[in-house]
Formats: structure tokens, C-alpha cells, sequence
């Protein structure tokens, strides 16, 4: 029985376009205060736009904000439930954070501004690299990248820059089959030959065949890109040979480390011999995922490989007071160069420090072992009714399933997922890793409490006996939201990307 | 506020950060943590299990951890408040000093409607719309987002954000090789020079050469002339308009020289707000027209989190970096949004995808949609207008100074260069101590303009303001 | 058809109380800086607290978020649609007022700093009664009442310290029977016997029937209540009459403001002859109701009835170098007292003044012009499908309409209601005014747009044609809300006012 | 931040305030409304109008303005902002300031996560819950209020919130002479001045009479025996715990001293925060529990608005003023919530109703209920012991100061009264000039108490505030 949510009547809302009317106006800005001059006048006129805009809707205030008040509502969100969404740390997102990025001093803050004026900020970035760099054992971090995939981009150039610097021009990555889709997209960015690696039975690094392409290739691998745990949930047993062997080929290992929430405050990457990691602040410090981002990757790196980590570092001297003094240093020649304007996605960054702040060493702590045991639990509860992909693996923050049992009946992940929302739950993550067959990945994080993951549990069960008794409603799920399956490949067919002016709204009056 | 009385703020803070506040009854669970610690005692009986060490197993006991981690203890609330405040003092804001910054960062207006609508949870705590069916709110809007920059830009198609302003560069760099597999770039001297040098850390892996294009020493821009010759192996000519220096380039005519050469126009457009009021790229024949939409409601912060935009003729579509939401309908033939053409992306052709990127800036397309909905037509219009009247008045205000005038002859938005009679770097010192942070000195990225000043005027900047800065030029 | 909604899911959710866990906490302090001690020795024991606060809820931060937000999702709401509830006026809340409330400054000033350091809050106050005296042309204004009601009883005791101050103790309120339930309430709360006039057949005051109550109560008659533009939205078009005869019997004139709506920049009710009017913030000035208030009801008068306003008042005075000071004025000898504590819902107050100051004279008239238009056009379109309940009104911001046509096939005003919930739209105000039968109140207001309005109209109509064709889908009304018609009688004979942890939880799971 | 800084903003503001603002293209609309000046003339043909003016003919010609109202032009967003950014910056609030400020109004720590919760749209910009099948959100919240109410205070039934503590304080005085016919009320003299000012309002038209109860000189507090001879025309006795000197009252001797008399106790808290450490007045034989909630996660906002709460023992609850919400189920069995006894209200009894109250304070009950779900049994303990604790320390030290001691000798919760050498009025103005506010004098209501000083310390108050004060009461 479904017990998490009723049927419920939701706004329809067109397209904002499709309110926009002639004269309606939704801003109000100060009268110019200097003379008015035509721009004709100020300008070359053939520079002038002369389209008046005309695509840009007309609406006043209430309509806008009726029209994403509305159309918000038709999401799901982790304020509304559980996220069991593998891979992606759907965790709180505290408020408190959010209060503290809008902090005037922050948000109003000019990237230009001098040094001196600067000091919050400068310092603020600073705090938070040592705090990462204390996190992860490593010695130094740029908080530049503005995501994962650039954080691994990032960390590939870095260990990139090292090696030639030795004048050792590699030009492999080890990619595990089981990475995720980042992880040679990176790779091949930074102008390296990806080379995939089976994974072993088990999930993990298959150490023959580790030892086979070192022995094919050793001398050209620049590094091995490694997910710990793995996209399985599962810790690296071997972690420090496979760092050994790595190395003694003369390469680098790299981290991603998405699934750090498994990891804070129990062990470190540091201490395991990886040489760069990137971290997805927007994963396990708590900044809001929003849709879709922003997040922050910010990369942490052993000593060797400080100097090429991108410019401009932020440095901290004291003056002759001994109070700090934080300083922009942009003299870095042997950096791997910038990847993106300024600083990082700052206003991330400040999030994850008060959530840094806000924990502390105890709460970290804590929050892995909660997301550790939360998994654990669902893997417990569930690992009868559903295949567990590596059942030999002991399950860290998520578990993986596949659908082998529930396929018997014609019912496969993907169904399993769009039952889920009739339950009231986010679909888990599906067909990731692409080593397990109808992948059914579940990552609860420590943010959710046991009732809602007892009923998690249930809906779980619930579909399985579906999956049997009655497969088409599990195949033609969801029932009970405002628009069903969307046809994906037609939509690909012939794609419409963009409103114009002939085509009737979307999810609106007459849906 | 004075931001030096910030800093004593802060040492005092400081120093009352009690050590004890770590200390907390052990049965006590912090408060982000839903399960209690004698829940989470109940689930491991429950699976049978003796402790949470029971469930690290899998992690060799030398790897673990065996004291916490060396970072200050827990803040309370309060004190985590009272931490941050005192650093935020210790920035200067413009209402604090009045500015001139811009350069790519645009203290422009933001309506207050917005921060409320992207702080909805259903919009703030939600994840990327893999799930169409309890996903429409986000898709609905980036399906908005997508056609007002495809409107803004005159572009047919446009992705539904990258990370910023100069990775959007970057990528049109990589997507522009792609399309007509040439190895080398023209990339104008009179671009951002940030922008400029994550453009060449992007090609440097890719194998991709770099051209220089200089920019006339009169004008500041781009003469048409110097791409009369440009090679067969030019994959793009990437300009900027504005320019760094402000200055509007013609387009057209850049446009008309390089596709002569066979070679695709980027545009890179860092200031937004100027697509209000100057001719849209699109209609000038550019084939990828990317950039930054800071200026559309998000705040400076520092320089990000912003929103980087990217839109193209269609013909490139399946070539674009990033996400891509389009129409779909349900079995009922109800009309929804969906992610669409998602085998471009890594997920699905890992190394063949047409960039890495992944998580983008969603919220923050967010932010401008809202923003460039609540403007509309006429706001924008009129901002647009006010940012281009203000800034020529502060320009002709400044030209009348003895010793100052504007170093480039061309036409300009809400941004100009301003040479002064002595050092930039030393003009600036001497405003800052009238509370007036003059704009930027040029010499940093460009050695030989060492009297150069970068000025910025928005619609935010008062005629007090202009004015105060004027006379300070004239004091000083 | 139903246009405007489509159901969806919408999440389930207990009482807090269901979530309470021991161990569990939501909140962080700061530890105790002082030397700890033990309570008992601070504080005779037999005072303190012996039940650990058992009945006191335990729950995480990340809950008690899901569980407020979950639980808001299913009210309606302005910024969801329309609310036509006749004399309620739900604007839009302008998002700016909301901000500017919120300012420290503002928010975290306490009513007893000194007026030196409070010279914002004292300015601001003064501001807005110079604002509110300008838009009713009144000569002053008192902000101290807390909402409408208690600007009612305020202005009548105001009325009953200026004639006792003559020495003339009158009796009598005259109130139309057409007025809103406060005003025989506050008038009886004064120490008033309540005369209740009947209305004429145009739904105004009779004038005949004001003659006679005159004459035969006239020496005794305090005051006359009226509401202008009547509860039927009609504008009294011999209020100066009115408040002619009344003055002539020495009574005074008290206007029910709730309706200004209709007025405000168009006419003053201090150019009409009225003595006392209330204003509802929270209606006219914008403020958000909150799910039923906090709400503002400032009274304003004429210059004859200043002195027996409540203390304190705000005065402005001026220094040496002309720079104004304001200053608190506690001895006001004649003033009726204090209603309240302090000065009013002062954060209420803040809105209502940002709200003016963003419309200013112009804007604050187009509103009124808009609300007006609205309401006709809705009038207008419906008056062949509903019977108006006078239909020779001038109808102004709002109009009553009545049930009389669909109660031929035994569909009621309440059916009606219900049946819009279906449709997307929050009910009308139904049965008020009270000599309407089945009445059915209508405001639009100047926030929606002609789209929503057109909706609405069809739901309307609608509607209407249902009540004929099917009428027991109309009385079954609402179909698609997670919860139906409440048995409200019974819940009145055994009133289940608190949870206790014995009994069971509500719209939760299993619901 | 200086306060007096912030009056040159100000000026500077309203100098730099251009009139032309006002000036619009009258084809434009205000921003808060949506049917353009071109759809309002489209409606008016429509419906076969000629004008606006049309509409009013209801008013007679001669009553309308043919003129603006002389109000300020409107101001734009970034002036509204400006206007009140530079009012608010000329009040002092506690982090410039260190305040020890409290007689009914406090500082307490306000979670973050209340203000993001209660702004939701759903709860802010919803009316009053008439209809439940679309209100079910405020509907069991306020339920969920009435219970942790109950919980607090000890009592049966609580409403659903009245304006606030003063008037709650009059509600109840109204209500005990409904119960029992009797018309003569007996209140403590150290009732919050302001509440007793109110009640004395209530009461006056209502024809009951006012009999005071003098407190004790030297604990300041009610002594039993003076409610010994208490007339059988009493109909309640009103008391206040802790009372206005920060003194808590001996509640069960009261109780029985009053209910032997035959009349009600009514207890008010001025401070709900007490309630967290003190004996709930309801376990003393309080028949009617009322107060102010601000402590309770709402900002001091100079004094509202607050949120005013009244419970009473079970057989009065036909009785009580305001909203009441119960259980009720749908004919499908399901439960939900719904205002109910409606019979008190003046929609249905008129001039009979309980009493007037029609709009309350909803989304601060709101508050109130966030609030306590956060700090939750665990949270409310541990403020209650810290402000019990640090007030002690405060007034022990301050107790050492030469010339300085308690002025009375009963127990307190954050407040105490401190007798000084000179009078109070003239030590706070020294301590302003040292940045602190000192408390209140109490010379203002109790002529007699020249000397006396009302000072109260919460949980947020540090330490070193604390001994900053007592260090400057030294020094002064
Ligand atoms: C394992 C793994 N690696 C890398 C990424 C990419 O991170 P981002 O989306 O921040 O670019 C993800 C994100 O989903 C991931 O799960
Ligand atoms: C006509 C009328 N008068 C008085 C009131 C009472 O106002 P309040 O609810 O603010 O006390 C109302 C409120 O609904 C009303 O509509």
C-alpha cells in the first residue's frame, strides 16, 4: 500500500511567454539621473539592437511569482523526501548555509576588489583549503574547479604538468569499466588515450589486470583514476598496492572522490597513497544540488604537486604585528593555468565552510558513520527481495542491485525506478555503474531518518511483489503524477529546444 | 561601516570561541542527523551487527583514523553566524565604497523577488531532472532559460548553462574544432584576459594552436582588416563585444572576414546586460555566441558561483557542450519537458562526449530567468539604456579632466578606458582613501598601459556617485 | 472542464510529535561561558520544573524542515492562484516588504531602547501616520491596534472618551445588519447595547430606518458603524447624509475600513464626514495574512477625537539645527489607554509603509482603479449565470451574488465553494454578509490577471451548469484534495484540541 | 556601526531622492499589477464601458480626488531599500550594542531554518483556514501549537494565539468574569506595567472593577497572605510569573488562596522562556494561563508583532476568546483538522461572541511552533539553564560592585532588579556611551524605585558582555 503520499491538486501553469501581454511590467528601476541622451547619439547606431526585444515576455511581479511559485511545485525536492539517488549524496541542505552566503559582505563582494579590501574573503578561502586539505590528508587544494568533472579535469592536468615537467610524456589513464562517464570525458579533455580496466568479481580494481596494463603500458600511464569506494559502494581493498604499483610505473594516482561521505573523518585518501582527489562539495558538504548546480570540485593534492596547481593561490603572511594578511599570489610558473575566471564558485565554497564550521571534526565523523549504517540498513532489509550486484562487498554509503530477479517477470529497473515516485520516493539512481546489469543503486546519506527509511524499505518490497503479481503496473508507472513517461526518443527525433510564439504552452491550462 | 573595524570585531570573536562548545553529551546526536544515537544503536541490532566499526571492516584498520580530525570544534549556531559576519566585515561592498568595478563581474540591480523564488526548496533541494515526471518545475524553466538567451543572442539554440563565463569560451574553442576539425584558434588580444587564459589551458591538451589577434592600438578593437588573411587551418575567431575595454566591435564585418576564411565566429559576450541594448550577435553572423549571465540577478560574490551561457545555430545542435532540455509528450499526449539529446554527454559516450561537463549551474539560470522575466522587455530595455547613458556621461565627465581621456576611440556600453596622467595604481590608491574604489588599472594584464584605468558604470551607479568620483579625480 | 489543476502526488506526513525520538535534536547553543551550577541551587527547587519537559517534542533539524514544508504543500495560497474571497482583500504580498521587515535594524530592535536609539523606528512610525492621515484625510492616527477588531474597539472608545469627556454617556451603537460580525462585538466589548438597522432593498443603510432609530434613540445613539463600501461592495452614496444626521444627534460616525480597497487615492473618507476608521493592513496596505494574521488595524480620526487616542503617540520635533527628533509622548491625559503593549504590530507596520512608499500616489490610485475593474468584470460576466444579490448596485471591489438559481436543484453557496476547490481556486467568501441568503462574495483585487479572471469566470459558469446538469457531483465537491468535507459538527460535540501521545496521527501515513 | 553615522546616510538619501521618479510612461503599469493600462481599456470595451471613470459613478462626483494624494512619488526598488536600509541604520540593535534589555520583550537565539520555513508562500501568503481541505498545513500546525502550548503551561486547552501578551492578559480577565458572573478583579501590582494598562482599557467599558494587590517590599513578589482576605466578589486573581522584577512567584499558594476566595487564578508569563525551567503553572492550580510567546523564536521587532497565548482547564474551553483547531474526519474516515467551536466567534454570536478577535497572529504561533519543534525537549532544557544560569552569574557579580545589590530577595529566571547609588536613569545614559544598554529603570512605572534598574541576561548574552558591563558599573 502506498502510504507516503495522496493525490493532491496541483496549479497548471503555461509558459511565461504565454503570459506576456503589452504594457505589463514586473521591475522598477530608479529614474535615470544624468541628462537623457539618445543612444543613437552615444553610439554608432548600427550597434544599436533594433528588435525591441520582442522576445523577451512582458509580466508584472505577481504573475512571475505565481508562475515559479506554480511550476516549483510539480518537483521533487530533499525537503519533500528522501533522495536514494547513488552516487549524487543527496543529503540536507542546511539553512543556515544559505543565510550565510547571502551575508551581504559576501555576495556584494567585487572579484576585483584589492587585497586589502578583501581580507574576509581571501581568508575565508584560505580557512577552507586547510580544512580540506586536513580532510583528505593531502597538502594543498585549489578550490577553483567549479565542479566534479572539472576537478577531475583539473587533477588530470596537474599530474599532466608534473610529468612533463620531468619531461616524461605519458599519455594513458586507467579508466575502471565501472567509473562514471566523467571520469574518461576528463581524461580525454587533458589529451590522454583512456584505457578501460575490467573490474574483478568482486567490483573492485581486478589487480591481474591492473599488473597486465602496467605491463603493456606501464611506462605510458600518467595515472589511474580510481572512485573509493567504488561506484558499487564498495572500499578499495587494495588500495594501498594498487597506489604502490601506480607509482613504482611511474605514474599518479587520482581520486574521485563523489563518494567521500563515506570516508570523512574515518579514513583519508591522503594516507592511502593518492596523489590528487577532487571533492563534489555539492555532494558531501551539503551545498544545495539546485536543479542541477552549482557545485564546486575543488582538488587536493600531494606536495610534489602544489606548484602546478592552478593560479592565483591565496597565500597567508603575517605583518609585523603578527596579525594575517592574506595575499593573492598569481606568480605560479609552473601552474597548470587557470580553469575558470577568479576564484572557484565562491558563493559554494562559503556553504561548505559553515557546514565544515557548523560539524566540526565530531560531526563529520558522525555524519559518515550515519551514512554508512543507513545503507547498511537498506542493504540488509532489502538484499532478499533484490539481487545485490557484489554480494560479497561490504557496503559502505550506497548499495548496489541489480534487477535480475524482478526481469523475470519483464520488469526491469527502469519500471522499478517510475514505481518509485508513486510511492512518494526519487527514484534511486539507475544503469550506473554500467558494470552491473539494471543497476539499482541506493545512497539513503545521514540525513534521513529510520521511519522514512523503513518506508523506503517497504515501497521497495512492495514493488518486488508487484514485480510479480501485477508487472504491467509497475511497467506503466508512475500513475499518479501530473504528466506520465515522456517519449525521450521522439523527443531526441526532433528536438524542440526553445518556445516560439506559434507553438501552444506546456503543462498549462488544458494539459 | 568601516571594514577595519571589522578586523577588531573579529579577533574578539575569536577569542571567544569556546573550546568547550565540542563538548556534548555522547547520547546527543548532532543535529543534522535524523537518527539518534540510540537509533542508530536499534538498526544495528536489528541487522545483527555489534557497532558502527562492525560496518568500516572493509577499510584496513591502519587507514583508519584513530583521533578526530584537527579542525576547530563544532560551532554553535550563533557563533558560526557571529564568524562568518565578522569576515563579510572585513570585505568593502558598494555601499560601503562606492564602485567602478566591472570587467567581467556587474554590480547591476537585483530585484528582491528572485533570492525568494530560487530559495523555494522545491527549486534549491532538488536534484538534476533525470525524472521528468516530478521534475517539470526545473525543466520548464531551463526551457525558458534556453529560448530567452537564444532570443538575447539571435541564436536558434542555446544549453542550459555552463560553469561560467570563461569556460563557456573555452568550450566554443573545443565545439568550434570539432565541427570543422581545424587545429588552430585566432583569439582577440582585447578579450578577457581571464577568459583568455582559460581558453589556453583548455587548448593546450587538445592540441589545439593559439593565434593571436591584436587589437588596434586606436580603437581598442578588432579591425576587420587583420583577419583579411587568415590561414585555412583557423578553426574560430574568438572576439569579445564589449570588449575588455569596453568597446563594441563590428561584428558583422568580423564575421563576414572569417567566415571568408571558412572559420566559425565566436562571440564571448562577459557584460550580459549589453545584449539589451547593442545589436544581438546572431543577427551579426556569429556561429557560437557564449559568455556570462552574472549580470542578469546574480550577485558578484566574489567571482561565482555564475552562469555561464552558450547558444549556437542549429545546425551545430548535436555538437552544443552540456544540457539540452526540449519537448516531449506523454503517452496521454500531455506536453512535458525532458533532458533531451543526452548522447552527447559523458554519461552515455564517456570519452566521445562533447565536453565533461556534468553538474552545471542550474540555479543559477534559474536566477536570470526569473530575473530577465521580472525586467522583461522593458525593464531590460530601460537598464540597458540607463547602464550606456550613465556611462557616457561619467566618460564625458572624466574626459573634461585635465590630463584624462578616454584611450580608445570606439563606441562603448557601460565600460571605458580612461588614461590618466600618472600611474592607474597610484589613481586608485588615492580614491580608495576617499572611499571610492575607481575601477580597475589595466597594467596587470597589460604591461604597457600602465596609466590605463578601467571604468564601470551600471544603472546602480548614482550621478553622486559619478560625480563624486569626478571631483575626487580632480583633488587628487 | 477543469483546467486549471491536475492532481499529483503530494507527501504524507504525521504530527511532529510522531517524529519525536529520545536523543534526537534540532537546535545548537553555544556552551555555557559562565561557571555551570546546578538549578536547585540557584532557585528554591520547589519552583523549577519536574517533568523534563516530556510532552515537548525531539526531533533533527532535517525533519522538522521536511515536516513544515511537507505540510505547507497542502494549503493554498496567493502565490498559488486567486483567492476571491470577498472582504478580504488577498493581494499579492510584495517579496520586497518582506525583505525590508527583516532588516536588523528593524527586526532586532527592543521596544524599550531609548528613543535616542531608535530614532528609525520612531520616524517610521510617524511617517506611516502622516501617510495613513493623507490617504483616509483624517487629522491623526493611531497604529497600537493589533488588527481590525481591535481598531474597532479602539475607535469606539475613542467615540466614548470624547462624549464623556462632555459629560453626554451615551449608549446606543447603531450597526447595519449587513456589517461584519466585529462590529457588534467591539461595539459590545465598549460597553455598547447594539442597535442593529436594517438594510434597505438596495442593501444600503435605509435612510427612513436611520430616521427612526435617530428618533426614537437619538440622545442616546454614540455612534453609527458603517462599513464603506458596504459588505455588498456598494458604495453608500448618502454617506454624507448619513453622517449628517448623526452628527446632528450628536453621535459620531464609525467607518469599518475593511473595504478600502475601493477607495484609496479616489475618495477620503475624512472628506465624507466620518469621525473614526479603521484600516486593515493586512488587506488594503498588502501585508500577508499568514494563515490568519499577525495583521495590522491602525485607527485614524478626526482632529476633535486626537487627544483620546492610546498612548504613547510618536511626536516630531525639531533640534536646534532643525534636524527632526522624534520622541515617545506618554502623557496623553485624556487618551482612552493603552490596547496593547508597545506600538502596534510594528513589523506589519514596516511592510505596509514600504508598500506605500513603492506605489506612492499613482500607483496606490491604479490599484484602486484596478480592483474596481476587476470586480465589474467579474460582475459582469457572471450576473446572468448567478443572481446578484442587488442588482442595481454599482458594484465596487467586490460583488455579492447569491445561490438562488442552483438552489432549485439543491446545489448551495457551500456546494459551490467546495466544487471551485476542484476547479483550482480557494472558495469566495460565502454566507457574509448575512442578509444575503447563500451568499456569495467575490474580491478579486487589482493582483490578478485577466487570464486567471477568465478561469475563474468559466470555473464559475462552470459550475453553474453542473448544479443543473449534475448536481451531486457539486454537493460531493471537493473530489481531488487529498482530504474531503470534514465532519465539522461532530468534531464541535467532542473537541480533539491537542495530540495526545495515546491517540493517532493525522494526514499522515496510512491516511 | 554607529548609529549616527547612519543619520548622515540618511540625509544624503533623501537628498539624492529624484522626484522624476515618479514620472512613467502612463502606458506602463505598476509592477504589482498585472492587467496592463491596454487590457484594463480591452476589460472596459468588454464590458461595454467607456472608463475607468464609469465604475465609480457610485461615488458622488464631488467626494472624488481630482488630484494625487500628497504622499512621496514612488520610489523604485533600490530607493525603497535605500529609504529603509538608512531608517533601520539609525536604530542601535544588540550587535552594536550589547543590550540588557528585557521586561516583556527578549533576545533570544532565533534558528536560522524558522525565517526559510515560514516564508514558504504556503504558510505566508495563505488566509485564515475557513476551508480545510485546502489548509491543512496551518491547520495542523496550529494544532501542533495548541498542544506544545498545553504542554508548557500545563493546561488543557490552548487557543490558537491572541495579538499578544497584554492583551491576552485582558482576554482573560474578560473570560473569568464570564465563568463566574463576578465583577471585581484582582491584579498584581507587579504586573507588567503596559499589561496592566491594558487590562485596565479592557476592563473599563466592561464594567469590572480593578482591586490592586500590593507586592512585597522586600521580595517583590505576591505574598500569599495578602490575598487571605479576598472579597467573594473577586472573580479572578491576576498574577504574573516571574513578574515584572524578575521574580517567580509562589504560584500554588496563590492558587489555593485565590480558588478558597472562589475565584480564578490567572497566571501570565511575560518571559514564555521561563516555562522551559520553571514549575508549569498549570501543575500550581492556574486556572487560566496566558502570556506573550515572542521568546519563542520571534523577533523583538520593537514590539510586534508577538504572539500572544492563552490555554485554560478543560471546562472552560467553550469559553475561551479566539480560534480553536480540533480533529474532524471526512467521510472516507480520514483525519484532518479544522477551526471549530466556532459558536464563541463573533461570525456566528455577534455582540455575544467570546470576544472580538478575528484576524490573530498565525504565522507567529507559526513560529512559535517551528521554534520549539527545533530546540525540542533537549534544546528548550538547556536555553532555560543558561539563561537561568548566566542571569545568576550576572547578578552575583553585579551584586559585589560597592553600592550595588539585588533590590529584592525572591528567586528569578534572566531578570533581576538592581538597586544603584545613583539613579538608574543616570547610570544607563553612561553605559550608553560605553555602547551598552543597561536595562531598564524602572523610575518610569514605580516612581518610587528612582534607584532601580531591571536587567536581564539570556542565552545569548556572553560572558564577557556580562563582565564588560560590571567592569563599566565600576568604572562609572
Ligand atoms: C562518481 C562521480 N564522479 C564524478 C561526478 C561528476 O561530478 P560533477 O557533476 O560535480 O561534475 C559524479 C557526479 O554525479 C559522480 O557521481
Ligand atoms: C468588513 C470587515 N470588518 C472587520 C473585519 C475584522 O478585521 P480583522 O480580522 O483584521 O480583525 C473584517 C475581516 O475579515 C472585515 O471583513
Amino acid at each position: 500500500m502506498i502510504k507516503k503520499v495522496t493525490a493532491h491538486i496541483n496549479q497548471n501553469e503555461g509558459l511565461i511567454f504565454e503570459r506576456s501581454r503589452e504594457g505589463k511590467i514586473g521591475y522598477s528601476l530608479s529614474a535615470l539621473d544624468v541628462p537623457a541622451v539618445k543612444l543613437e547619439e552615444l553610439v554608432d547606431p548600427t550597434l544599436l539592437r533594433d528588435d525591441n526585444l520582442a522576445g523577451l515576455p512582458q509580466v508584472s511581479e505577481p504573475e512571475v511569482v505565481r508562475h515559479f511559485t506554480r511550476i516549483s511545485t510539480w518537483n521533487y525536492a530533499i525537503d519533500l523526501g528522501m533522495y536514494p539517488l547513488g552516487s549524487c549524496t543527496m543529503k540536507y541542505n542546511p539553512r543556515l548555509n544559505e543565510r550565510v552566503a547571502r551575508i551581504p559582505g559576501f555576495a556584494n563582494s567585487h572579484p576585483y576588489l584589492p587585497d586589502e579590501f578583501a581580507q574576509g574573503n581571501l581568508e575565508l578561502l584560505w580557512e577552507l583549503e586547510q580544512n580540506l586539505a586536513e580532510i583528505t590528508g593531502m597538502a594543498a587544494v585549489s578550490l577553483q574547479p567549479a565542479a566534479g568533472a572539472q576537478g577531475e579535469y583539473t587533477g588530470l592536468m596537474v599530474i599532466r604538468a608534473l610529468l612533463e615537467s620531468r619531461g616524461d610524456a605519458r599519455k594513458v589513464v586507467l579508466v575502471p569499466d565501472s567509473a562514471h562517464g566523467t571520469n574518461p570525458a576528463s581524461a580525454h579533455m587533458c589529451g590522454y588515450k583512456v584505457l578501460t580496466l575490467k573490474s574483478n568479481d568482486q567490483g573492485a580494481v581486478d589487480m591481474e589486470g591492473l599488473k597486465k596494463a602496467l605491463d603493456q603500458h606501464g611506462p605510458d600511464v600518467a595515472a589511474l583514476m580510481l572512485t573509493n569506494p567504488s561506484t558499487l559502494g564498495l572500499f578499495e581493498e587494495n588500495i594501498e598496492e594498487i597506489c604502490r604499483s601506480i607509482h613504482e610505473a611511474g605514474g599518479m594516482v587520482y581520486m574521485d572522490g563523489a563518494n567521500m561521505n563515506a570516508l570523512v573523518g574515518v579514513t583519508r585518501p591522503g594516507d592511502m597513497g593518492v596523489d590528487v582527489l577532487h571533492l563534489n562539495l555539492h555532494k558531501t558538504f551539503s551545498t544545495p544540488h539546485g536543479g542541477g548546480g552549482p557545485g564546486a570540485g575543488p582538488i587536493a593534492v600531494v606536495k610534489e604537486l602544489e606548484p602546478f596547481l592552478p593560479f592565483p593561490r591565496v597565500l597567508r603572511n603575517r605583518d609585523s604585528n603578527g596579525v594575517a594578511i592574506y595575499q593573492l599570489e598569481y606568480n605560479c610558473p609552473q601552474s597548470v593555468g587557470r580553469v575558470r575566471a577568479w576564484f572557484g564558485n565562491y558563493s559554494v565554497l562559503v556553504r561548505a565552510l559553515c557546514y565544515i564550521k557548523t560539524l566540526g571534526p565530531t560531526g563529520l565523523r558522525e555524519a559518515t558513520e550515519t551514512a554508512v549504517l543507513n545503507a547498511n540498513y537498506i542493504a540488509h532489509h532489502l538484499k532478499d527481495v533484490y539481487d545485490v550486484a557484489y554480494p560479497n562487498g561490504k557496503p559502505m554509503h550506497e548499495v548496489v542491485f541489480n534487477d535480475k530477479q524482478q526481469s523475470k517477470f519483464g520488469v526491469h529497473t527502469l519500471d522499478i525506478a517510475k514505481r518509485l515516485i508513486d510511492y512518494g520516493f526519487h527514484p534511486m539512481t539507475m544503469y550506473f555503474p554500467l558494470i552491473v546489469n539494471g543497476s539499482i543503486m541506493i545512497e539513503p546519506t545521514e540525513s534521513e531518518d529510520r521511519e522514512e527509511i523503513d518506508v523506503f524499505i517497504d515501497a521497495m518490497k512492495s514493488i518486488a511483489r508487484e514485480a510479480q503479481e501485477t508487472p504491467e503496473l509497475v511497467k506503466q508507472a508512475p500513475h499518479n503524477t501530473r504528466i506520465g513517461r515522456l517519449d525521450e526518443a521522439a523527443a531526441a527525433r526532433k528536438p524542440v529546444l526553445r518556445w516560439k510564439s506559434s507553438s501552444k504552452g506546456g503543462n498549462a491550462a488544458g494539459a | 561601516k568601516n571594514v577595519w573595524f571589522g578586523v577588531f570585531g573579529y579577533w574578539f570573536f575569536l577569542w571567544s570561541l569556546n573550546p568547550q562548545s565540542a563538548i556534548r553529551n555522547p547520547k546527543i546526536t548532532m543535529r543534522y542527523i535524523p537518527n539518534s544515537a540510540q537509533e542508530r544503536e536499534a538498526m544495528l541490532r536489528d541487522m545483527g551487527r555489534e557497532s558502527i566499526a562492525d560496518l568500516f571492516t572493509g577499510i584496513p584498520a591502519h587507514l583508519q583514523l584513530n583521533q578526530p580530525l584537527n579542525l576547530s570544534p563544532a560551532y554553535s549556531e550563533q557563533q558560526t553566524l557571529q564568524y562568518f559576519n565578522a569576515l563579510a566585515e572585513r570585505n568593502a561592498t558598494p555601499t560601503q565604497m562606492s564602485s567602478f568595478l566591472g570587467a567581467g563581474a556587474y554590480n547591476h540591480f537585483i530585484p528582491t523577488a528572485i533570492d525568494s523564488l530560487i530559495s523555494r526548496s522545491e527549486f534549491l533541494t532538488s536534484y538534476t531532472p533525470y525524472q521528468p515526471e516530478i521534475s517539470q518545475g526545473t525543466l520548464q524553466a531551463i526551457f525558458e532559460y534556453q529560448t530567452m538567451i537564444c532570443d538575447l543572442t539571435g541564436m536558434d539554440v542555446s544549453n542550459a548553462s555552463l560553469y561560467d563565463g570563461s569556460t563557456a569560451a573555452a568550450e566554443a574553442v573545443l565545439m568550434a574544432s570539432r565541427v570543422n576539425g581545424r587545429g588552430k584558434i585566432a583569439i582577440a588580444g582585447n578579450l578577457h584576459p581571464e577568459y583568455s587564459e582559460v581558453v589556453d589551458t583548455y587548448i593546450h591538451h587538445a592540441g589545439i594552436e593559439r593565434h593571436l589577434i591584436e587589437f588596434d592600438q586606436t580603437t581598442g578593437t578588432i579591425s576587420p582588416e587583420t583577419l583579411a588573411n587568415l590561414g585555412n587551418d583557423i578553426s574560430a575567431v574568438v572576439v569579445q563585444s564589449p570588449n575588455f575595454f569596453g568597446g563594441i566591435e563590428q561584428l558583422q564585418k568580423l564575421a563576414d572576414a572569417t567566415h571568408k576564411a571558412g572559420a566559425l565566429l565566436v562571440v564571448v559576450v562577459a557584460e550580459a546586460m549589453s545584449l539589451t541594448a547593442l545589436k544581438a550577435p546572431g543577427q551579426c553572423g556569429a556561429d557560437i555566441v557564449c559568455g556570462e549571465a552574472q549580470s542578469f540577478g546574480i550577485p558578484m560574490s566574489f567571482g561565482g558561483a555564475y552562469c555561464g551561457f552558450f547558444a549556437v545555430r542549429e545546425k551545430y545542435q548535436r555538437q552544443i557542450p552540456g544540457r539540452l532540455v526540449g519537448e516531449a509528450y506523454d503517452g496521454q499526449g500531455r506536453k512535458g519537458y525532458v533532458l533531451t539529446l543526452a548522447t552527447r554527454e559523458q554519461h552515455i559516450r564517456r570519452e566521445k562526449a562533447t565536453s565533461n561537463i556534468c553538474t552545471n549551474q542550474g540555479l543559477y539560470a534559474l536566477m536570470a530567468t526569473v530575473y530577465l522575466s521580472l525586467m522583461g522587455r522593458e525593464g531590460l530595455k530601460e537598464s540597458g539604456g540607463q547602464n550606456l547613458q550613465k556611462a557616457h556621461y561619467a566618460a564625458t565627465q572624466i574626459a573634461t579632466i585635465d590630463g584624462y581621456h578616454l584611450r580608445f576611440g570606439s563606441s562603448f556600453f557601460n565600460e571605458f578606458t580612461v588614461s590618466c596622467p600618472k600611474p592607474a595604481q597610484e589613481v586608485l590608491g588615492k580614491l580608495a582613501s576617499r572611499k571610492i574604489v575607481g575601477g580597475l588599472a589595466l597594467e596587470r594584464f597589460f604591461p604597457g598601459m600602465k596609466n590605463d584605468l578601467l571604468i564601470c558604470v551600471t544603472e546602480t551607479t548614482s550621478k553622486q556617485e559619478i560625480d563624486a568620483l569626478v571631483e575626487a579625480l580632480k583633488a587628487i
